[in-house]
Parts: C-alpha cells; sequence; structure tokens
C-alpha cells in the first residue's frame, strides 16, 4: 500500500484545562475523499487548526506524504501542499474578488509572477489571468473586480474555495463548505469538487450536510468530545449506534432520510 | 396581522437588493423566505429589525408604523433578529452575550429563562464562563439563537438559523422552533434548507433577484416544479 | 530626607497623571478608541476657568466670576466639548471590517477636534500662560518634615473615588455591558437593542468630568494655566496608562503614580534633560516585555479560526 | 517659477515623501505614530554628514535614506510583535526617545541644532517626490503589495496562505522608514539647519493625518493628503481675509476690518479633518472611486446583479 | 509703483503667537506713522506681512515669496532665531537685507552678511545685571542656575554665559540644573536647590517656565532673590508671576519712560494691542525693537534714496545693505544705536519687580562699536 498523503497520529490537545482533541488517529489516501464529521464542538476545526499550524498539538504526529511535519511553521504548511478554507468566511475585504484568488497563489513554487513583478500591468498578467480562469471555471467569471465584503453569503463561500484552490493543492481541507447554501447550489458544488477530486486532489471535508458526505465521500471519521468513535466506509456511518445517537440522531436511522 | 411589509425597497448604493418586496406574517405564524444567494433575504431582514434603513416602502408591526423606527424601539415592540453569521460578541463569556440579550427587557423572570436555554444547549451550559470567541462554529449559532430567545420577542426573525449545525441539532433547532410558535410565537424564517423550512412553516416567499417571485402556503410551495428545480437540488 | 521628600514629590506628581490616565483607558478600556482630545478638555477647563475668572462671561454678560464659580463653568464646558466629540467621532463610527486600521476613524476624529479645540483657546484668550487667581494662602501641608500639596492630596481622592463607582458601574451594570458591546461590535449590539446614541454618551461624559476635574484641580494646584498645559500632561498620562495596562483602571491609577516617580527621581539622579528618554524608554520596554501592561489587558480581535 | 511656489513646492515634494513612508506601514496594518522620529534620524544623518564630514550632497541623501532604513529595520523586529493602540503608542513613544537622545547628544547640537552646508532647490525634492510616488506605485502593483494588503486585513490568514508576516511587516516598516529618513535628508538640506525641536509630535500626527485622509487603500491617497494638507492652509491664507470682508460687507460692516486670527486655518484644518472621517472615513481617495474612474461601464454592470448565475 | 514694499515675516499662529503677535502691531504702529508723516522719499511705505505660524519652514517659503514675488526692498523679522536660522539662508542667498527684532541666540549671525539683527546680546545685558546686583546690599554670595534646556537661547544662557559670568562676578555657583519647556512640575529640581539654600537663583527661561520655577520655589519656602536677563524680560510677568513674582529681577532692552517718544509709543502700543483683543499691561522690548526696526529702515532708504522701483530693485536692495555699514540709529529704544558686527548695541535696563509694578532697578548705556 503507497504511504497516505496525510496520516494523524495520535493527536491530543487542550485548552486550559478542557481536552478538546484526545488521542486521535486516521489517515487519507492519496487521491481520496475523508469526511470529517460529528456533533458541534466534537472538535473538527480544531483538527484542522492543528493541520495547518493554528495550533500546536500536545501530543502526537501529523505526517503529510509520509514526512513529519509537526516543525513546520503554520505558513511553510500551505507551501507542503496542503490548503484549507474556514468555517467563519476569512476573505481579505478590502481585495477584490481576483486578488484575494492571487492571494491564494502565493505560496506556489510556480507562482506566475514573482515577488516584485507587477500583478497588474494594463490591467493584465499571468498571475491574474490565472487567477480569472479559476474563477471562471466556478461560475463566478463575473465578480472579480468587486470588493468581497459585501458580496453574499453563498458567493463569499465559494470564493474561499476558490482560493484554496489558487495554492494547487495535493490536500485539501474544507470545513462546512455546503453551509449557506441550498439544495440546488450543494449540487452544484458537489458536482465541483467531484471534479477536483478527479483531478487527483485529496478532499478532507468537514460537513454537516450528510446528503453531500454520503455521495462524495467514501470514509469517514466520527468525532464526538474530541474523541474518535467510527472510522470507516461512508455508506456504513449511518448504520453505526454510537454515531445515530451522537451525531445524527433517530431521524437518520435506517436508510435515507432527505437533508437537503 | 402582526407584520405588515409593503413594497419594501433597500438598495446599497446602486445594488438594489430587495425590490419591492411585500410580506406579512400572522400571529403565531411561521412564515419562511426563500431564495438563492444574494436574493436578498438578509437585506430584508436587516430593514425589518432596522438595521438598514429602507429606502421605500411601509412596515407595520402590531398596528404601529415602523418603517423609521430605530432597532431597539423594535425590539422593546417584540421584534427579535438572529443575524446571519452570528454576531456574537467574542470578547464576552457565554454568560454575558446571553445576557446581552435581555439588555432590553430587564431582570424578571431572567435566571429561569437562562435556565430553559442552558437546559436546551448543553454544549453551552458547560462553556458559560468561557469566552465566546473559543466556542465552536455550531456552539456560537447556538449562543446566537439563545440570545435572541432570551429577549421574549413576539415575533423572531431568523437568518438561517441551522448553519453549521449538526443534524441531530437541526432537527433540535426545529423542534423548538415549533414548540417556540406553539408558545405563540411568530416567526419569520430564512433558510437554505428549504425542505424542513416548508416542513415548519404555514407559508412561504420565494425571492429573486430581490423580487418576490412567488408565495403561498408551504405546501403548495412544496408541489411547485419550478422551485424543487431551483431550491430542492437534484436530489 | 531629600529623597524621602523626592518621592512624595513624586507621588504627588504622579497623581495628577492619574486622573488623565483614567480618562484615557476609560475610553480605549471601554471604546477601544484612544482619545486625543482628553489633553484638550484638560486645558479646556482650567482655560475656561481663567477666562471666567478674569474677563467674565462673553459679550460683556458679567463680571469676572469669583474662581470656583468660574472653574464650575469650565469643567461643564470640557464636558460639553466631549460630548460634541462623542457626536462626531463615536456616532458615526462603523466597524465594517474589524481590519487593523477600522479603529483609527475616531482616533483621527479626535486628533481633528484637538486642533479646532486648541486653536479657538488661543483666538479665544491668546496663546500665554496666565495666572489663575485661585484660592490665597499656603495650600502646602507639611508632615513630618515632608512637604505635601493639598489640591493634589483632594484631586487623588475624588479620582480615588470615581474609580470605585465606575469599576462597579463596568462590573455590575448592564450599562457597563451594553458598551462593551457597541465596542466589539456597533451592528450586532443594535440588534440587541443597545442604542449608541444613549449609552455612549455617558462615557465621554465621564471622559469630560474627569478632565475637566483634573483640569480645575492643576488650576488651583500651580495657580497657572495655558493652552499648551494639556500637551506634557496627556503625554505622560498615556504612558502611565500603558505602563498600568490599556483598559485597565487600576492600572491607570498604578501606572500614572509610577511614571511620576519615574519622572521625578530621574530628575533627581540624572537631571530633567533625561526624563523623555526615561519615561519613553520605561514604556517602549514595557511594551515589549509585557505589552498587557502591568496589569491585565483588554484585546479586540475577531476570534479563532 | 514665483519664489512662493517654489517654497511650496519643497515644502509639499518633502511631505509627500514623507507621506509615503507612513503610508507604506500603514498600508500593512501599521499606524505609524513616529513619523517626526525617522524624519529626525534622516535629518540629523545628512546634516551630521554634511556639517562635519563635509561630504557630498548625493552621499549625504542617500545616507538619510539607508540610515534610517537601517534604524526602522531594526526597530521593527521588536516593535512589530505589537497591534492597534499598543503599536501606535510604541511608535509614538520612539519618537520621543529618538527626540530626547538627540537633545541630549553635544556631537549633534543638542538643544542648539546643527546647520547644513549644501542648499538644494526645489528641483531635488520635487524629483524625489514623483520616484518615491513611482516606487509606492509600482511595488503596490507587484505581489509584494497584494500580500502588504492581505497583511493588513487579516494577517492570521495571510499566514496560513504562506505569507512570511513579519518580514512583510519588516520590509514595509523598513522601506517606508526609509523613505521618512529620505524625506529627512530633503529637509535637511533645503533649510540649510536642523532643530531637533522641528520634529515634535505634532509633526508625527500631522503626516499620519496625511495618509489616513488621503486614504491609505491606494497609493493615490498619500499623496492627494500630503498636497491638501500643505496646500489647504495656504488658500486658507489667501481666502481668509477676503472671506471676512465678505462677511462683514453682507452684514453691513464698513472701514476697517480687522484681520481674522491667523489660529482660524488651524480650526479649519481640524473641522475638514472631523467632518472627513464623518463622510469619507476611508480617507479623500478610495479603491472603490478609482475602480468607479477607471471602469466605469464594467462597474455599472457588476453591481447591476441580474449576471448572478 | 506708488510705494515702496517691505517684507515683514511675523508670527501670529503656533506655538509662539502669544509673543509674536504683538509684534505685529508696533511694526503696523511705526508704518502708519511715517505714512502719515508723508512717508519714505516721497512715496508711501508698504508692510508685505506673511505668517510663519511658528514654523521654520514656513518662514523659508515666506522669504522666498518675499523677496521673489513681493518685490520687497528688505525684510523686517522673522520672530524667532530658529525661524530666523531658515530664512536668513534665504535672504544670504539673495542677498537682501534682512532685520530680526526679536531673534537673540548667541551666535545667530555670525557669518551673515546680509542679517543684522536689532536684539541685544543675552551676555551684555546679564552682566549689567550682576553689576547692578553686586553694587547692592542684596545678598548674593551664592547661586544656583536653572535652565530650561530644550530652548535654544534659555539653554546657551543656562550653560555657558551664567557659570561663567556669575563666576566672572565673584558668585559662587553649582551645576546648572536643567528643566524642560513642556514640564510643570519642578518640585524636583527646587529640592535639590533648596537643600543648597543659595542666595540667588539665575534663571534661564520664557515666562511660562519661569513662572512655574518661581512659584515653586516660593512654596518650599526660597527667600532669597531670583533673577533672569532678557529671556522672560516681559512687563505681562507681573501678573503671570503673581505675589511670588516680587523682589525677581531682570534686564529689559526697553523702558518706557526713557523719552517722551517712548512714553508716547508705549502708550499707544497698549490702546492698539487692546483694540485687537489683547491684553497687554507694557511694550515688551521686542515690540519696541520692532518698532524701531521700522525706523531703522527708513533712515537707510533715506541715506540709499530707495524708491522701490521694480527696475532698480537689485542695485537697491544692494545700496540699502551697504547703508548698514557703520550706521547709526536713534529710536525709542535707545540713542546712537550702532552695530558690533551684525548684532546691535543697546542700552539696558535692569527691572525689579517690586509691589506687583515692573520698576526700574538700574540703568546701563548702550556700549559703543569698534
Ligand atoms: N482556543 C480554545 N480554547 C478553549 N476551548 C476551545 C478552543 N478552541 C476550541 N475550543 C473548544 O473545543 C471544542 C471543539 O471546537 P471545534 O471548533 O473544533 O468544534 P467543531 O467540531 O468544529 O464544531 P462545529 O461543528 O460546531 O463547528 C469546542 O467546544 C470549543 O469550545
Ligand atoms: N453592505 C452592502 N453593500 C453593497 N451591497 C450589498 C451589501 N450587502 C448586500 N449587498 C448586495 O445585496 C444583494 C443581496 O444580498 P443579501 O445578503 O441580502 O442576499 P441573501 O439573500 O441574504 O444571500 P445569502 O443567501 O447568500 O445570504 C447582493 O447582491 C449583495 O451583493
Ligand atoms: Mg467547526
Ligand atoms: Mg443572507
Amino acid at each position: 500500500m503507497s504511504t497516505p498523503i496525510l496520516s494523524v497520529e495520535n493527536l491530543s490537545i487542550s485548552f486550559g484545562g478542557l481536552t478538546v482533541i484526545d488521542d486521535v488517529s486516521f489517515i487519507a489516501p492519496e487521491g481520496g475523499r475523508v469526511a470529517l464529521i460529528g456533533p458541534n464542538g466534537a472538535g473538527k476545526t480544531t483538527i484542522f487548526n492543528l493541520l495547518s499550524g493554528v495550533y500546536r498539538q500536545d501530543k502526537g504526529h501529523i505526517r503529510l506524504g509520509g514526512a513529519l511535519i509537526d516543525d513546520a511553521p503554520s505558513r511553510a504548511r500551505i507551501g507542503l501542499g496542503m490548503a484549507r478554507s474556514f468555517q467563519n468566511i476569512r476573505l481579505m475585504p478590502h481585495l477584490s474578488v481576483v486578488e484575494n484568488v492571487m492571494l491564494g497563489q502565493h505560496s506556489r513554487a510556480d507562482r506566475p509572477g514573482g515577488m516584485w513583478a507587477p500583478l497588474k500591468l494594463f490591467g493584465r498578467s499571468p498571475a491574474r489571468d490565472e487567477a480569472e480562469a479559476l474563477l471562471a471555471d466556478m461560475g463566478l467569471g463575473t465578480w472579480p473586480g468587486q470588493e468581497v465584503a459585501t458580496l453574499p453569503y453563498g458567493i463569499r463561500k465559494k470564493i474561499e474555495l476558490v482560493r484554496a484552490l489558487a495554492a494547487r493543492p495535493r490536500l485539501l481541507l474544507l470545513d462546512e463548505p455546503a453551509a449557506g447554501l441550498n439544495g440546488t447550489e450543494t449540487a452544484e458544488l458537489m458536482a465541483f469538487l467531484d471534479r477536483i477530486a478527479g483531478t487527483g486532489v485529496t478532499l478532507l471535508v468537514v460537513e454537516h450536510d450528510m446528503s453531500l458526505v454520503r455521495s462524495l465521500c467514501d470514509t469517514a471519521v466520527v468525532l464526538n468530545f474530541g474523541r474518535k468513535i467510527y472510522d470507516g466506509p461512508t455508506a456504513e456511518v449511518q448504520k453505526d449506534p454510537q454515531v445515530l445517537e451522537a451525531y445524527l440522531g433517530p431521524r437518520h436511522a435506517g436508510e435515507d432520510a432527505h437533508v437537503a | 396581522m402582526l407584520l405588515d411589509v409593503k413594497d419594501l425597497e433597500v438598495t446599497y448604493g446602486r445594488t438594489r437588493a430587495v425590490r419591492g418586496v411585500s410580506l406579512s406574517v400572522a400571529e403565531g405564524e411561521i412564515v419562511t423566505v426563500l431564495g438563492s444567494n444574494g436574493a436578498g433575504k438578509t437585506s430584508l431582514l436587516r430593514a425589518l429589525q432596522g438595521a438598514r434603513k429602507p429606502q421605500g416602502g411601509k412596515i407595520t408591526f402590531d398596528g404601529r408604523d415602523m418603517t423609521n423606527a430605530s432597532p431597539a424601539t423594535r425590539l422593546a415592540a417584540g421584534m427579535a433578529l438572529v443575524p446571519e453569521g452570528r454576531q456574537i460578541f467574542v470578547s464576552m463569556t457565554v454568560h454575558e452575550n446571553l445576557l446581552m440579550g435581555a439588555y432590553l427587557r430587564g431582570e424578571g423572570g431572567l435566571d429561569r429563562d437562562l435556565d430553559a436555554i442552558y437546559e436546551r444547549f448543553p454544549n453551552l451550559a458547560t462553556r458559560r464562563d468561557m469566552k465566546a470567541s473559543v466556542l465552536s462554529g455550531g456552539e456560537q449559532q447556538m449562543l446566537a439563537v439563545g440570545r435572541a430567545l432570551i429577549s421574549r420577542p413576539r415575533l423572531m426573525m431568523l437568518d438561517e438559523p441551522s448553519l453549521g449545525l449538526s443534524p441531530l441539532f437541526v432537527a433540535k433547532l426545529f423542534a423548538l422552533i415549533r414548540e417556540i410558535n406553539d408558545g405563540g410565537l411568530s416567526i419569520l424564517l430564512v433558510e437554505q434548507n428549504t425542505h424542513m423550512a416548508l416542513d415548519v412553516a404555514q407559508r412561504g416567499v420565494v425571492l429573486e433577484l430581490g423580487r418576490e417571485m412567488l408565495s403561498g402556503s408551504a405546501a403548495e410551495l412544496a408541489a411547485d416544479p419550478s422551485l424543487a428545480e431551483a431550491y430542492l437540488g437534484a436530489a | 530626607m531629600l529623597l524621602l521628600q523626592q518621592i512624595v514629590n513624586g507621588l504627588m506628581l504622579g497623581s495628577v497623571y492619574v486622573t488623565v490616565a483614567v480618562a484615557f483607558t476609560l475610553t480605549i478600556g471601554i471604546l477601544n478608541f484612544l482619545n486625543f482630545t482628553i489633553p484638550t478638555l484638560f486645558m479646556l477647563a482650567g482655560m475656561v476657568g481663567w477666562g471666567l475668572a478674569y474677563f467674565g462671561l462673553p459679550f460683556g454678560l458679567s463680571g469676572p466670576l469669583p474662581w470656583p464659580l468660574a472653574l464650575a463653568i469650565g469643567i461643564a464646558a470640557a464636558i460639553l466639548c466631549s460630548l460634541v466629540v462623542e457626536r462626531f467621532t463615536f456616532r458615526y463610527l462603523q466597524t465594517k471590517y474589524g481590519d487593523s486600521t477600522e479603529h483609527a476613524i475616531p482616533l483621527v476624529s479626535s486628533l481633528g477636534f484637538l486642533l479646532i479645540l486648541e486653536n479657538l483657546v488661543r483666538i479665544a484668550y491668546g496663546g500665554d500662560a496666565q495666572r489663575f487667581p485661585g484660592p490665597s494662602g499656603d495650600l502646602t501641608a507639611e508632615f513630618g518634615g515632608l512637604f505635601f500639596r493639598v489640591p493634589q492630596l483632594v484631586s487623588f481622592f475624588i479620582v480615588l473615588a470615581l474609580i470605585v463607582g465606575l469599576a462597579w458601574i463596568m462590573r455590575a451594570t448592564r450599562i457597563g455591558r451594553g458598551l462593551r458591546a457597541i465596542a466589539e461590535n456597533p451592528d450586532a449590539a443594535a440588534i440587541l437593542g443597545v442604542e449608541t446614541g444613549r449609552v455612549v454618551p455617558m462615557v465621554f461624559l465621564l471622559t469630560g468630568l474627569l478632565c475637566g476635574l483634573a483640569g480645575a484641580l492643576f488650576a488651583v494646584n500651580y495657580g497657572e494655566v495655558s493652552p499648551q498645559m494639556g500637551e506634557d500632561i496627556g503625554s505622560k498620562a498615556i504612558a502611565g496608562m500603558v505602563v498600568g495596562g490599556l483598559g485597565s483602571l487600576w492600572g491607570a491609577v498604578a501606572g500614572g503614580i509610577v511614571v511620576g516617580l519615574v519622572e521625578i527621581l530621574t530628575v533627581h539622579f540624572f537631571g530633567a534633560d533625561a526624563v523623555q528618554v526615561a519615561v519613553w524608554g520605561a514604556l517602549l520596554l514595557t511594551l515589549l516585555a509585557r505589552p498587557q501592561g502591568l496589569f491585565g489587558h483588554n484585546a479586540i480581535g475577531k476570534g479563532k479560526l | 517659477m514665483s519664489g512662493y511656489w517654489a517654497g511650496l513646492l519643497t515644502l509639499l515634494a518633502i511631505n509627500v515623501v514623507f507621506a509615503y513612508g507612513i503610508y507604506l506601514a500603514v498600508a500593512a496594518g501599521q499606524l505609524n505614530l513616529g513619523g517626526a522620529g525617522f524624519q529626525a534620524v534622516g535629518a540629523y544623518a545628512a546634516a551630521w554628514l554634511a556639517f562635519e564630514m563635509e561630504m557630498p550632497l548625493a552621499v549625504t541623501i542617500a545616507a538619510s535614506a539607508v540610515v534610517t532604513g537601517v534604524v526602522g529595520y531594526l526597530f521593527a523586529f521588536p516593535i512589530l510583535r505589537l497591534k492597534g493602540v499598543y503599536l501606535v503608542l510604541g511608535t509614538y513613544a520612539f519618537a520621543e526617545v529618538v527626540a530626547g537622545v538627540i537633545l541630549n547628544s553635544d556631537s549633534l547640537g543638542g538643544a542648539m541644532g546643527m546647520p547644513v552646508p549644501t542648499f538644494i532647490d526645489w528641483q531635488v525634492p520635487v524629483i524625489a517626490a514623483a520616484a518615491t510616488a513611482l516606487l509606492c506605485f509600482y511595488l503596490m502593483s507587484t505581489r509584494f503589495g497584494l500580500v502588504v494588503r492581505a497583511v493588513h486585513d487579516d494577517d492570521l490568514v495571510a499566514d496560513l496562505m504562506g505569507v512570511n508576516v513579519p518580514r512583510i511587516r519588516v520590509i514595509a516598516f523598513g522601506i517606508g522608514a526609509a523613505l521618512a529618513g529620505l524625506s529627512g535628508g530633503l529637509y535637511a538640506h533645503a533649510y540649510s539647519f536642523v532643530e531637533i525641536q522641528n520634529f515634535n509630535a505634532a509633526l508625527s500626527i500631522y503626516v499620519l493625518l496625511y495618509v489616513l485622509l488621503g486614504g491609505a487603500q491606494t497609493p493615490w491617497g498619500p499623496f492627494a493628503g500630503a498636497a491638501f494638507f500643505t496646500l489647504l492652509p495656504e488658500l486658507l491664507r489667501a481666502g481668509l481675509p477676503a472671506l471676512t470682508e465678505m462677511l462683514s460687507a453682507l452684514l453691513g460692516k464698513t472701514g476697517v476690518i480687522s484681520t481674522p486670527d491667523e489660529s482660524w486655518r488651524f480650526v479649519i484644518l481640524g473641522v475638514v479633518t472631523v467632518l472627513m472621517m464623518v463622510f469619507r472615513p476611508e480617507g479623500l481617495i478610495t479603491r472603490a472611486a478609482i475602480e468607479r474612474l477607471t471602469h466605469p461601464r464594467r462597474r455599472a454592470k457588476d453591481t447591476a446583479v441580474e449576471v448572478t448565475e | 509703483q506708488e510705494t515702496i514694499k517691505i517684507g515683514n515675516l511675523v508670527t501670529q499662529s503656533g506655538f509662539l503667537k502669544s509673543v509674536g503677535e504683538t509684534a505685529v502691531t508696533a511694526f503696523d504702529i511705526a508704518v502708519g506713522e511715517i505714512n502719515a508723516a508723508g512717508g519714505v522719499n516721497g512715496k508711501q511705505i508698504e508692510l508685505v506681512q506673511f505668517d510663519t505660524g511658528s514654523d521654520p519652514k514656513q518662514a523659508a517659503t515666506g522669504a522666498r515669496k518675499l523677496i521673489q514675488d513681493d518685490a520687497v526692498v528688505a525684510i523686517l523679522g522673522p520672530f524667532s532665531s530658529g525661524e530666523t536660522r531658515v530664512a536668513m539662508t534665504m535672504a544670504e542667498r539673495a542677498g537682501t537685507l534682512m532685520i530680526p527684532t526679536a531673534a537673540s541666540a548667541p551666535g545667530l549671525t555670525e557669518g551673515a552678511e546680509y542679517t543684522w539683527r536689532l536684539t541685544e546680546d543675552e551676555e551684555k545685558q546679564f552682566g549689567r545685571l550682576l553689576t547692578a546686583l553686586t553694587a547692592s546690599d542684596i545678598p548674593h554670595a551664592t547661586a544656583e542656575i536653572v535652565y530650561v534646556s530644550d530652548e535654544v537661547v534659555a539653554n546657551s544662557a543656562g550653560t555657558q554665559l551664567y557659570p561663567a559670568m556669575l563666576a566672572k562676578a565673584g558668585i559662587e555657583t553649582g551645576e546648572p540644573i536643567p528643566v524642560q519647556r513642556k514640564s510643570f512640575d519642578m518640585s524636583a529640581q527646587v529640592a535639590g536647590i533648596m537643600q543648597k539654600a543659595p542666595d540667588i537663583v539665575a534663571v534661564a527661561a520664557l515666562p511660562d517656565s519661569a513662572s512655574k520655577l518661581i512659584k515653586e520655589l516660593r512654596r518650599q519656602g526660597f527667600e532669597g532673590r531670583i533673577i533672569g536677563s532678557q529671556i522672560f524680560a516681559d512687563p505681562q510677568v507681573t501678573e503671570l508671576f503673581g505675589e511670588e513674582g516680587d523682589g525677581t529681577m531682570v534686564v529689559a532692552g526697553f523702558w518706557h519712560g526713557r523719552t517722551e517718544q517712548s512714553e508716547a509709543f508705549n502708550t499707544k502700543f497698549l490702546a492698539e494691542v487692546e483694540a485687537r483683543g489683547i491684553h497687554k499691561l507694557g511694550a515688551h522690548h521686542t515690540d519696541a525693537q520692532a518698532y524701531d526696526g521700522v525706523y531703522l529702515l527708513k533712515q537707510l532708504m533715506e541715506a540709499a534714496g530707495t524708491t522701490g522701483d521694480p527696475a532698480q530693485l537689485d542695485e537697491e536692495r544692494a545700496a540699502l545693505a551697504a547703508q548698514m555699514e557703520g550706521v547709526s540709529f536713534s529710536g525709542i529704544v535707545g540713542d546712537d544705536v550702532c552695530f558690533q558686527g551684525h548684532d546691535a548695541e543697546l542700552p539696558g535696563y535692569v527691572i525689579e519687580i517690586k509691589g506687583g509694578e515692573w520698576t526700574k532697578f538700574a540703568e546701563a548705556a548702550a556700549d559703543g562699536c569698534e
């Protein structure tokens, strides 16, 4: 078996005596689609913050592509191929849509244009062209010049995803990408993520929308109170009594209840 | 009618976010507002709560003209909003955030109401004296809902309350909505979770680019094929 | 003995800084607003008090007023101006993005008011220092061979009483919470019924009162006022506030006294030329070693990811 | 060129260079209230080299920028750990310490100041200002500029995007300091004398106002701000007496009209500042305004909402 | 052209407004008198005034404007030493006569060719005070010196002139004690002085700082004399110092009772400033020097036959400046005033504040010139 792109080993962290992540281990195989789910406050976002280096774990290790990245500073991790989006949208409010996306290119070794090359020479530059193309691909082609602060929630959510993609990551961490999207939009997003996964990008997705989880991801890791309570195929997750009890509730027991 | 909105107009510079929307909420009724991203739902609620001055139209609440009233006046009259993006005070503790919900109503019976909130949202109870900034996304959402409940409104306006909540809690939330509605509270609900919203509501309004596109009883809307195509996804 | 007297002098001087430092820390702690009009309000109370005691009311409405009345009106003028400042700074503030320069907006407005008020005073009363016709007689008390200034002692205790009251209000009343809510997120505060227009003026009223009181007591104490009288006090009070920790009331009290002591002891041991470097160098070191000051701190940020 | 305009241009050009120095720091989210300190370092570096070492003009001017840049760079490392009001106060303290040190150093003339031998007329500052403006426009149009703005908006996320936030801050602050120092070097030679008392807190306040009122979103801002606030008092110098005469005439007052108190100029400056913050808190020139000017049609289309899907 | 234009750099705003603005009145009075009496060389004279806002940069700009745009024949002002330092480089470069009437920093005119100041040296004035003091029966065995360290004139007086001169007069002094211009609390310095209990405290400070120091000295029980030179020799201080000021001795370059003209100027000046809304108790010596500056210029223009003709501006400027060489002038500050180097030799009046009044204690005639 090839080395997994991400492997999390016995990760723990506590804040002021409160253990938020407790000895969690899981892996994401290269090209896999892993869902990280669990009730509110289970520690999903905290795992993302540990992976991207916002927090330092008290115990345990994180390996990216087999290499230990415990000591890599947070800013270096995106360059190692791990990009993320945020649960509460964190776009740069004063940058335009396309500028936000160009910021996503920053960490790439092969990014178009160096630090001191202009990004806007007579309105064009390779970096800008690439960013606009990526936006158009996401159906956001009409917005590039707009400041992001005034855009609707759903649009900003998508821009954040595009910004993460602009880093050309091997591993993409998405924190509730479908929150705030309606059924149709969620379906579109799913198709898009499917396409991205098709290009070999590994997905690690935190999401409460079970329809998306089920159709997009092949394995699921379920957390509850900072502990892993399930790790296995998505298809089976709804049969696990512990998961039902802690996360899904009785409504989801048995077959396909809709949670569009 | 408890709330009556006539030809409401909301603009930002040259952007017309809400264009002549009319809707009403009767005493004890749940009305849901649906629509895709950028349809103007949030703008509508902001105008109703008084955070944004409408450029035209009229808002009547309980027979009183509220078109130009301050948010405090509206709140005192019984209109409460759970805003988009939670808007909790991250530098305050969970408990202080809840107390902020009681800012206008005074202390009478407050302890009982607080206990009820803590009981309903156990996550909040265990984090009572922590800074709200460390809460998880869903916990923050619970806090925002709890805070609005504390103000004991007559009309509760909810802007995507299920955002970021786990399925179990979404179910709990909708049960709660039904329960408080049974207690006589009217509710104006903005939701992306179209199925559940139509499930709980009596009537619905669908906005598109700031205009009212469809409206009717929840059952009619749920059966409407154009709506199914636009909002319910292929599923 | 000389050193002991110098320490007493330092404490006395520090108590002058304390009042103004508390005014600064109040607006920073509650509203996250570095209010640069504070030294001007201090000056205003003194200068208006002097003008009324010397010339009387404007337009010949009265002859020279007795000095206590004149000072009372001076304090009222400081409060009034403080409320005008509120009207044009905080009332319009919208923290839209919470980015790093947004909090500068009221700060810039207050710099504008600094220009306006100071120059209006110059126009009305000229730029000269003026003798304040305070109470006649010796205002120095001797105790065990050490000299104390009575007005300074009085002002110190008035301020202490005010601070005790303030601390209680901030901790225990809904007004205190409402103020903090406005400072963090005016939009959300409005949704919850906190009326900026009613609550925020209270802070400015208090600021005006503190500065006015400090200015009036300064005039009595030193027997002199001038349009420049707020400058040095203002910057030393800021230093005191930082040393004590931004937003901490008791920190400002301690910080003000520390700065007073540092100043006097530096003069005593190294001469006045070293004061600037000593006070500001100490402040820089405090900032770098312990940014939260000696006593706690108050940070307003965006929260976690 | 009239002598008045030559004098004014000199002043304006120096202020523009100075404002750009502060702008670079502000653009990265650091309010620098120690401008006078950096200008003083530059001015004294140039003055000392010219007067004591008898260096030629080119050397002294270059040295003013380099020395201040190095000082700013070194100072930036510890100080940029601070944020918000703490940073404002830290930079303010820096300026006070610089003033205190110069005042106490006899080799720099102490309170007596120092004469500066070589005189430069308005051309040199104007060329320097133009070059500075070009440099800043260029810098802000590069990826560096983008990253600087990102750090301003949200340093935590910028870090996760792979931006070396401390380094960007230090570079922006350092280049800014160098420019402020350059303005000091120009000052020294244009006015032939440096005296530390003139590099006071008021100056730091003014230059920060230039930037914030001009607008810190684009490199047009500091230029507009410096120009506006250098020229406004001059306009009032001529306009105020005319205004009072007009008012007096309206009120039917004849005879000798006493000239208005010059302090009114500063009152009006203050009023303009306050009104600006009320009506245009993001500064005179905003990104949106420029976008509207340069792409009038594209904007109109974008805001029409119809184009959502 | 009908008038002869004279440039006038004045300080009407900024931090020196209070000390600088009354000089404008004195300038205006002199011009009014001269024009009423028929002007100069058959022409009216006109002051082209420019407010420097106490800012050297503005002073430089103003000097350029007056010289290049307004075609003035000479410049009166600017007010302070700091402004003069910068503005005079402009005048020197343009070969235009500049006469500051208040700047008294030592060595200011060193190497100047076109700048001549109508002010008396601190050293001379202080010497006159010491002469009067040592001749009197006022105790004067020991002294302490206090000076404002961040102000040019006070600093050089306090650190150099006073120690040397007191020593020469046989008065024992301690290390000069600095205070800062902005500081308002001098208790630490004064406590140190009280420890040494000197007979005399010599103060080099502007009125503001001097006042604070004197009040603190009296508060802590100092009973000796307080002396100063010209720096705070402002009639206004009798009011500012109040009763604590009694017994203070200073030297002024102007005494209103010197001649009838002096008295007349003082009266007229007080009326005029009052009309302009400024309250003053008497003309400051810088006001009198401003007034005399205009008359000095009138004398020079008459001697040089200045017409103000723009076509001959350069020649007339040069001729006017040349007249300064060896000039002798009589005015309200003194008679037969001459210039040693580029600095005027003026008489001195030792003033004692007695019962809240500005009284003459002794006087000394102006020194001659080489
Ligand atoms: N810095 C912190 N200090 C203290 N507690 C924290 C901190 N960060 C997170 N927590 C706590 O850890 C728990 C897990 O938070 P986390 O944000 O990871 O939850 P989550 O699984 O993402 O939940 P949600 O689905 O609601 O977003 C929460 O209960 C939160 O209160
Ligand atoms: N502050 C603002 N300034 C300018 N335009 C704005 C502002 N707020 C909203 N808009 C615009 O108004 C329109 C409606 O936005 P609104 O936020 O009301 O949509 P929404 O229906 O709530 O969308 P979502 O479901 O994504 O929350 C959008 O085109 C948006 O860009
Ligand atoms: Mg989360
Ligand atoms: Mg919305």
